[in-house]
């Protein structure tokens, strides 16, 4: 009797399986690497979300599920080489997305390249990365779209002559740092403060003062957050002179406005993203993915979640167009041009994103306003900004 | 630790044997997978860390917080010398560990008078400032921008056998695996030379040992240099293996503590103990807790770590394995 | 007062007492003789619980104290002046006196202070000095002072002549001898012979871990033996 | 030995002290506890510097050199509180004083017959591969002795080595210490507790009180002293 | 080029932030020099305090001076638990294993921090605290006068506790000499555990400061740590009321090496400074017994 029972059951059970299997194509599968723990932790497991919500999004979507293998590379270096050598030599995943920081990127993307995985990161922005012409190394943001975006806002829009620059000793800040000065030089702009600093600094008083005394109208911090939370308070208890503060990314983020309230106000970042500043052909898919991210996970994207997102769904969509093979994906990752929620994208020959510009905006009311580039513009700067004292 | 109703114990050469045979043959029953090998070279150059800062530590009983200093150094200076200089990259790692030895010397000596924590942190001290050398003297080492490109080991022909360092995982693997030998084999003839005679007796009791004739600084100064020379030199093969370098990497934090970690893990009072806790360490990370927690996995480390300096105070080979006596 | 059956200690593998047994009777001195290193001072920490004995017992007042922790056994009444007076040198003299009498009732802080004033008169001009800088035989009174603060009913001194003046000790053993009559036991260890056996009623001779002789104070003055197996005469 | 004389001045534990030691004498340096034997053996040794004064050895000052550089010139000691190197066995022990007692390397053949001698000299060689740690107390004692002595000293500093000795190892000690020094011409000093063992085995002693020396001659005048006889076994509690 | 006020302001920043230094190494110098136990998971505790103080503000509304007493309780007793269930155990160990038994301790509370919290910065922001104060071209904010008088009070209240209260004589004297402390009646085991109990109090009470003026997340404790080693070593081991003496050479220094020089040589201003006091006065600069 019982056994009866349970032979029905184990024939239902198999009779499913097989009908589920007929009916949807196979699974993508799809690696991902990040920096879950370690120095690198916070920024890895926004990544991850992302691309995460992309993968159930593409399966809601296409009906092709989404075999999503995660790995955290502890931001390591010899680990994020691990994370490839498993993802791509042992679950053969179709393509790698994820990675955080050049010195991460670096080994991982040419253990992609040794096993011919296409790979897409979105948090590595050394120049040095796409020299090397790796046919499988893709990156949706890189250094030249932050730094014009930032030394065109400062000539164009506040036709600033003095400029200070401030910025974290550590790789990706340092080079944007030294574009920037590079361009602004260039333009004829002067830069009497150019300062590094290290992690971990909370006295940031000293150098703001250089900055006050150099008589510079535009303080330009190229940081992570703490710096910014460091900066902004130190600029308000001295009530710095300055006409603006930029900061570079990681500002004006959900986290930053929720953490600084008042004083977030009027402070200009460069972002490739932040909500509500998609391009008018891309709000709809951008609301789609704030939906799902805030279902997901209750809580606001971050312009890192958002890459990681739309790495993944790239990666998936060339993936699933061309089978399945290295070759394919390449071919269709290449020849990808689309508008959207950060722009158009589509990708050079070394992997590099042709059109990436960052947008410059700037916080008001606890929203980001676009206010460069201008056909990307949600509305008018405010500059010179309010004095410190009354944010 | 002794294991509940075994009785079983051997001498540390046949624990190395064991070890070093397994090793030996690991790959052959991983069928030579590169993910696990290139988990089991990280393990390894952590496992000679390890054994190299023993020869500090347990061999002279002077505990250093600052190998991370060595190691980013070595890799640095193995980097230079190879992309600037012209050197091979073999011979640059040997320079890597004569750097090693000079810088070491440097910080030692001041540093010797310093007992205990003290000693301990001030190497730490010298870690930190190596580290914002690095990150400062941007014309030599690029800065925070690091070094990329640092060229791999040229390959090694022997008879129809190629080992290719830069794609190979079997290569970096027997590589890292013939440092390890290495460096424990330097450690065992260290320890049986007059000079390890020397440092057991520093180890026990720095006045007595001065009291029948022992040099104790020249002794402590061996130690320092042999086990930076080491050190530096897997922090060059570090380099040649990542092919990346920058500071925050080279000069990881991590690469100060994790070889203690080992060392206390496998047992200081042997030569193979911390290779031994490294691998273990390694081992139960990546392929237990990342299995259970993808990204709090770490927590059960601390945990882990912990525990066993409570309740295996010795390491895990601490009570099994006998040191061979002269 | 206190009975010490078959005890024996040692520090790591090494042995110090093999097997000691002795009593001291209440308010009297008693004394344990013998060279150095024969487990004198490794029998005192053994009784108050500094050195985990390995074997044997403790009785104090009847009832077992080995095992018990150090500060649990100066709660029910016996404490002990170390070798060296160990005091805490950075502390005031006032200090001093005061912590020594950590376990005593509070409320009698100030008649157990006057007492221990009125054996060492010298103790209240010094009271506000940082012992760091007394003399030895100053330091010697605080350290006996601070043993009394604490009330006990049982005091053990370990070497109190050590390293004093021969005036000085002449003082030591006559506040030794005060301190007994006012009712307090007292377990004596010394090497000073002549003195110790003077103040004491009982004495016993310890010889490796061992105790090789012991009887009244005056029998083992004139004892021949005694001069042999501690003076090596 | 040419001499040996030294002045301390502030150091409280032993001040002012001068005294002589002839090569090939056998010394003993007696004094009730605290009266600054071990902190003039501290001295001598070279653990501790002196505040004032000086030490000549053989006519070199060595009052500045570090305690292994007046191991080579041939001044070994041992510690009244044994210090063995708890985990090497008994023969390593050894071994290592042999090693580095003298800054030339014996040929290794050499090493091992001063070695497995010294054992035996001090009854050691049927516990030499036990570690040091597992000895009771009078085998460390002897332990010290023989590492004393492989260091192939000229002036032999004994710290109470028959301290905690019972009266039948103390009988065997004595005529051990004595050949050390007939026999092999070695220099000893010894602090002593034990006055008998003392006035056996010393051709003089030297009587330590408050780190003053108040007595210095030949051992039955030292007995005869009455400031000695004072001093040592001490007053009775009313003088 | 750098105006008489900047060098003043400048100047001031620098002792404020010595201040806090003080405030955030008070826990770690306490422990090192009654417990000779370096708790490399200080920093940890710290962050726990800061964290605290941050929900309690953000959950409930209550402000962080209100919350400060919640922080130290609670940092009291993530230190009572890791002596009571670790460190009691490896008291007569070697250094080195409380040492790695702490900083497995500190791995597993930056890792909690993480799956609890997320890797998210936390700032506590309250408008009174941030608001500038100015005397002529001089400004500093209510929050960091406060802090500074903060860590202040509480340097000498810990002095005070140690040198007035009979409580505090009695941790002094287990640490100067046990035996004498254990014959005294005193229970060194108890000792022990109240004293590691509080340095994680005074750990603690830093969180709530460490957050108003910078901000806290999980991997801010480690740094915070050697910043309170270092400072503890210039300080002189022992030293409590030399602390922020210390802090303040430390931060002043930090400040005009940014100011004449540039902030890229702060830190090295910083180690140099360590192991300068280390090789040449190993006692510290205010050095002396407890």
């Amino acid at each position: 009797m019982i056994a009866r029972k349970t032979w029905r059951l184990v024939l239902a059970a198999g009779l499913a399986a097989a009908w589920t299997q007929a009916g949807a194509a196979p699974a993508i599968k799809l690696g991902a690497h990040a920096p879950e723990t370690g120095s690198l932790a916070k920024h890895g497991q926004e990544q991850v979300k992302g691309i995460r919500v992309a993968a159930e999004e593409f399966s809601k979507r296409t009906g092709i599920a989404v075999d999503l293998k995660v790995y955290d590379d502890e931001s390591q270096p010899q680990k994020a080489v691990a994370a490839v050598e498993k993802l791509a030599g042992i679950e053969k995943v179709a393509g790698i997305v994820g990675g955080y920081g050049s010195n991460l990127v670096g080994p991982a993307s040419e253990a992609a390249e040794r096993y011919d995985t296409p790979y897409m990161t979105t948090g590595a922005v050394d120049t040095k990365l796409s020299a090397r012409h790796f046919k499988n190394f893709f990156r949706l943001n890189y250094m030249p779209g932050y730094a014009a975006a930032q030394a065109n806002t400062i000539r164009e829009l506040f036709q600033a002559k003095k400029v200070a620059i401030l910025f974290n000793s550590q790789s990706a800040t340092t080079e944007i740092a030294e574009a920037v000065k590079g361009q602004l030089a260039a333009g004829g702009v002067q830069v009497p403060v150019f300062e590094k600093f290290e992690k971990g600094t909370t006295n940031y008083k000293p150098l703001l003062l250089k900055a006050r005394d150099a008589g510079c109208e535009v303080l330009l911090v190229e940081g992570y957050f703490p710096d910014y939370v460091g900066t902004i308070k130190d600029a308000k208890i001295l009530a710095l002179p300055v006409k603006a503060y930029v900061g570079a990314w990681g500002i004006g983020t959900p986290e930053f406005i929720r953490e600084l309230g008042p004083m977030s106000e009027f402070v200009y970042g460069t972002s490739i993203w932040e909500m509500g500043t998609a391009p008018k052909a891309a709000r709809a898919e951008e609301a789609r993915f704030v939906e799902a991210y805030r279902a997901r996970f209750k809580e606001d994207p971050s312009y890192i979640a958002m890459l990681g997102y739309l790495s993944a769904e790239y990666m998936l969509d060339a993936i699933a167009k061309g089978g399945g093979a290295a070759a394919r994906t390449r071919d269709l990752l290449r020849a990808m041009d689309a508008v959207t929620p950060i722009g158009r994208v589509a990708f050079d020959e070394k992997g590099d994103p042709r059109h990436f510009t960052a947008v410059l905006f700037q916080t008001r009311a606890g929203k980001q306003v676009v206010v460069y580039p201008r056909d990307r513009a949600g509305g008018e700067a405010k500059y010179p900004a309010v004095p410190w004292s009354t944010r | 630790m002794r294991w509940p109703g075994s009785g079983l114990r051997v001498t540390e050469g046949t624990a190395a044997a064991l070890f070093f045979g397994a090793l030996a043959l690991l790959p052959l029953a991983l069928s030579f997978n590169p993910y696990y090998l290139s988990i089991l070279v990280a393990a390894l150059v952590l496992g000679s860390v390890a054994v190299s800062w023993n020869v500090l530590a347990g061999l002279c009983g002077q505990v250093s917080f600052g190998h991370a200093g060595f190691f980013g150094l070595g890799a640095y200076a193995s980097a230079i010398l190879a992309m600037r200089a012209g050197w091979s990259p073999w011979l640059a790692m040997a320079g890597a560990g004569v750097a090693g030895v000079a810088v070491s010397l440097l910080i030692g000596l001041p540093s010797f008078k310093l007992r205990g924590p003290y000693f301990a942190l001030a190497i730490l001290g010298f870690a930190e400032v190596l580290k914002l050398l690095a990150l400062n003297l941007d014309s030599l080492t690029g800065g925070s921008q690091g070094i990329f490109g640092v060229p791999p080991p040229t390959a090694l022909r022997l008879g129809g056998l190629t080992a290719d360092f830069e794609a190979s995982r079997t290569a970096n693997y027997y590589l890292a695996g013939l440092l390890l030998l290495l460096v424990w084999g330097a450690a065992v003839l260290l320890r049986r030379s007059r000079a390890g005679v020397a440092m057991a007796t520093v180890h026990a009791d720095e006045e007595a040992a001065a009291g029948i004739g022992v040099p104790v600084l020249r002794t402590k100064a061996t130690a320092l240099a042999v086990s930076a020379f080491f050190t530096a030199l897997l922090g060059a093969f570090y380099a040649h293996y990542v092919h990346y370098l920058d500071p925050d990497s080279a000069f990881d934090g991590a690469w100060s503590i994790m070889p203690i970690v080992a060392a206390l893990f496998g047992g200081m009072s042997t030569l193979v103990g911390p290779a031994v806790g490294a691998l273990v360490i390694t081992g139960l990370d990546e392929f237990l807790f990342k299995r259970l927690f993808e990204s709090g996995h770490q927590l059960f480390f601390g945990l882990l770590l912990a525990a066993v300096i409570v309740w295996a105070p010795s390491g895990l080979l601490g009570g099994r394995v006998r040191r061979p006596t002269t | 007062m206190l009975r010490v059956e078959g005890l024996a200690a040692g520090y790591g593998e090494a042995v110090v007492l093999e097997e000691i047994s002795l009593r001291a009777r209440e308010a009297e001195v008693t004394c344990v003789l013998g060279p150095n290193g024969v487990g004198k001072t490794t029998l005192l920490r053994a009784v108050m619980g500094l050195v985990r004995p390995s074997r044997g017992a403790v009785l104090f007042r009847g009832e077992p104290v080995h095992g018990l922790p150090t500060h649990a056994v100066v709660r029910r009444g016996m404490t002990m002046i170390p070798e060296g007076r160990r005091l805490w040198p950075s502390l005031t003299v006032g200090e001093n006196l005061e912590m020594g009498g950590y376990a005593a009732p509070r409320e009698s802080l100030a008649e157990r202070l006057a007492g221990v004033v009125r054996l060492f008169p010298r103790l209240a001009e010094l009271r506000d000095r940082p012992c760091a800088h007394l003399s030895g035989g100053e330091q010697q009174m605080v350290a006996i002072g601070r043993g009394l603060m604490g009330a006990p009913r049982m005091l053990l001194m370990d070497e109190p002549s050590l390293g004093l003046a021969p005036l000085v000790v002449r003082d030591m053993f006559e506040a030794i001898r005060k301190i007994a009559a006012a009712g307090t036991t007292v377990l004596l260890v010394e090497q000073n012979t002549a003195a110790a056996l003077e103040v004491s009623r009982h004495g016993y001779v310890l010889e490796l871990g061992r105790v090789a002789l012991d009887g009244e104070a005056a029998a083992l003055r004139d004892d021949p033996h005694v001069k042999q197996a501690y003076l090596g005469l | 030995m040419r001499g040996l004389s030294k002045d301390y001045g502030k150091l409280r534990v032993v001040s002012s002290l001068t005294f002589d030691v002839r090569e090939g004498e056998l010394l003993g340096v007696i004094g009730p506890n605290g009266a600054g034997k071990t902190t003039l053996f501290a001295l001598l040794g070279g653990t501790i510097a002196p505040t004032e004064g000086e030490i000549r050895f053989r006519g070199q000052a060595v009052e500045r050199l570090r305690p292994d550089h007046r191991c080579h010139l041939g001044i070994a000691r041992t510690f009244q509180v044994v210090r063995p190197f708890a985990e090497l066995t008994v023969r390593e022990n050894v071994r290592a004083a042999a090693l580095f007692g003298k800054p030339e390397v014996p040929p290794p053949g050499e090493i091992r017959a001063a070695v497995e001698e010294v054992l035996a000299l001090t009854g050691l060689a049927p516990v030499a591969a036990s570690p040091a740690r597992a000895l009771s107390l009078p085998q460390r004692k002897r332990l010290e002795v023989a590492r004393a002595l492989a260091t192939r000293p000229r002036l032999l500093l004994l710290d109470e080595v028959l301290a905690g000795l019972n009266p039948r190892a103390v009988e065997e000690a004595i005529p051990l210490i004595r050949s050390l020094h007939a026999d092999r011409g070695i220099t000893v000093l010894v602090i002593e507790h034990n006055l008998r063992a003392i006035m056996g085995l010393s051709q003089r002693v030297l009587v330590l009180n408050f780190g003053e020396r108040i007595y210095d001659g030949a051992p039955q005048g030292a007995v005869e002293d009455p400031e000695v006889i004072r001093a040592y076994l001490g007053g009775p509690a009313r003088a | 080029m750098i105006s008489g006020s900047s060098i003043v302001q400048s100047l001031l920043s620098g002792l404020l932030e010595g201040g806090n230094y003080a405030l955030y190494s008070l826990g770690l110098a306490f422990v090192f020099g009654i417990l000779r136990i370096i708790n490399l998971a200080h920093g940890e505790v710290v962050v726990l305090g800061g964290y605290v103080a941050y929900w309690t503000l953000v959950r409930y509304g209550v402000g962080p001076v209100l919350s400060m007493p919640l922080a130290a309780a609670a940092g009291g007793a993530l230190g009572w638990l890791t002596y009571r269930l670790f460190l009691r155990r490896v008291r007569e160990a070697p250094e080195l294993n409380t040492l790695i038994l702490t900083f497995g301790v500190g791995i597993f509370l930056t890792n909690l921090f993480l799956q609890l919290w997320t890797g998210d910065l936390r700032s506590i922001e309250v408008d009174w605290l941030q608001r500038p104060l100015t005397l002529g071209p001089i400004r500093a904010s209510v929050g960091e006068l406060a802090a500074f008088g903060f860590s202040v009070a509480a340097v000498l209240g810990l002095q005070a506790f140690l040198h007035r209260t009979r409580a505090g004589k009695a941790i002094r004297v287990t640490a100067i000499d046990r035996d004498s402390a254990a014959l005294a009646g005193i229970d060194v085991e108890r000792v022990d555990r109240g004293a590691f109990a509080i340095g994680g109090l005074l750990a603690g009470i830093a969180g709530p400061v460490l957050g108003i003026l910078a901000n806290v997340s999980p991997g801010v404790g480690g740094p915070l740590t050697v910043k309170a080693f270092i400072l503890t070593v210039l300080a002189g081991v022992g030293s409590i009321s030399g602390l922020i003496a210390a802090g303040m050479i430390l931060g002043v220094g930090e400040a005009l090496t940014v100011t004449f020089f540039s902030s890229s040589y702060r830190e090295l201003f910083g180690f140099t400074l360590f192991l300068g006091i280390l090789l040449a006065r190993p006692s510290g600069l205010f050095g002396r017994r407890i």
